[in-house]
């Protein structure tokens, strides 16, 4: 799947994407995955109150979403628009 | 329903002239405009705006179609940019049309709203000597709670 | 504060950007216009509104100033219209600039209830077979009951 | 002290404005006095409900205000601005 990282969590993990091969069937264990990946990926999603999820385009508010069938999903921070 | 992603600057005034124009059946238009503000010391060099391409318009699309679900409304318009921006730019607009000032002003607070706290977007901020990523409002947070 | 009152039309796109322009510490700009609508069967030939010279000036500077004292407000215009109006033409509008969105809101749609009930205007619409003086609305009235 | 009509007070009684001479000392013994002068006068205050006041330019709420000092009394239909 596509990974994307936007804000100070791309700052954070260096990159605005990747490709990633994973097994996760949920964005927690997606996140668990990434954070032993590398220190950098620990950092970025230390707190996750200060960061949002987007499957396919489409924000998520349970963490337990099952990543079925998404091939982009991206890590942000609190939206800042307007 | 017209709705601009862009990083080119906008002419507010030539915009809403036109939205506004043409429209016998819609007694009231409100418009709303954000201006990059400068910072209480006045050292903000610049902006930068980043989005996520494809959902912006989608996010967008989707809360202006909820607003026209819920008020009665004969048109909508949003633009908002990315990039650099310097104080005193417009970095967005919006704009509503309807036959009643109420469901006109309703529109526009509700999308502004929306847009301030769903929409993919994010603010940094550079003076000489530091750079910030704007964090987000919890007042802006819970503005969402009353619609 | 800038307040008109006039027989003239007003190019609303001109107006509305010069007074966005330049303020560089106001993030939020709202503008409100008002169109006259046509009836419902398309048969409006025009509308008449009378006013009440010097009356209506004060009147609007009062609920400006009222406005600038319950919000943080940089900048206020008011522009209002008497005479021959047809379907389409602007009526009126108002401008508000401010820091912050929700002050710019607030004011604006204070400054609309003020001025659909208590400026002295009045309004007739003329059709090809009759002439109506436009009565006031009760929610008009009640609007004024939230500030 | 001058009087004023505007909108449909002012078509009933037929006058943009008269300066009349009054002893009246509140603004409900002014229309009374009116209504007394012709019918044209009584048919346009017969139903007060729908009639509003300003005093010198200034909108008043009670009828029974003081026109002490008062050099001008407007009389109209309530307010269809904006």
């Amino acid at each position: 799947m596509r990974l994307m990282y936007f804000a100070w969590v791309r700052e954070r993990i260096g990159l605005p994407k990747e490709e990633f091969a994973s097994d996760a069937s949920t964005v927690l264990e997606l996140i668990s995955e990434l954070r032993q990946r590398e220190d950098r990926y620990d950092l970025a999603f230390s707190d996750m109150s200060a960061i949002r999820v987007a499957l396919d385009q489409e924000l998520i508010e349970d963490l337990n979403t099952s990543l079925e069938g998404v091939s982009e999903v991206a890590f942000f921070p609190p939206m800042t628009g307007g | 329903m017209d709705i601009r992603v862009q990083d080119a600057p906008f002419t507010f005034g030539e915009i809403a002239q036109e939205f506004a124009s043409g429209h016998a059946h819609m007694g009231a238009i409100v418009t709303f405009t954000g201006v990059v503000r400068d910072s209480d010391t006045d050292d903000l060099d610049y902006m930068e705006i980043e989005h996520y391409p494809g959902m912006t318009e989608k996010a967008i699309e989707t809360y202006a179609n909820q607003a026209k679900e819920r008020w009665s409304l004969g048109d909508v318009l949003v633009i908002h940019r990315y990039g650099v921006l310097r104080p005193g730019d417009m970095i967005m607009m919006v704009a509503t049309a309807a036959p009643h000032r109420v469901d006109a002003f309703q529109a526009a607070e509700f999308l502004m709203d929306y847009l301030k706290s769903r929409a993919p977007f994010w603010k940094k901020e550079v003076t000489a000597d530091k750079t910030t990523w704007v964090e987000a409002k919890s007042e802006d947070e819970d503005a969402l709670s009353r619609w």
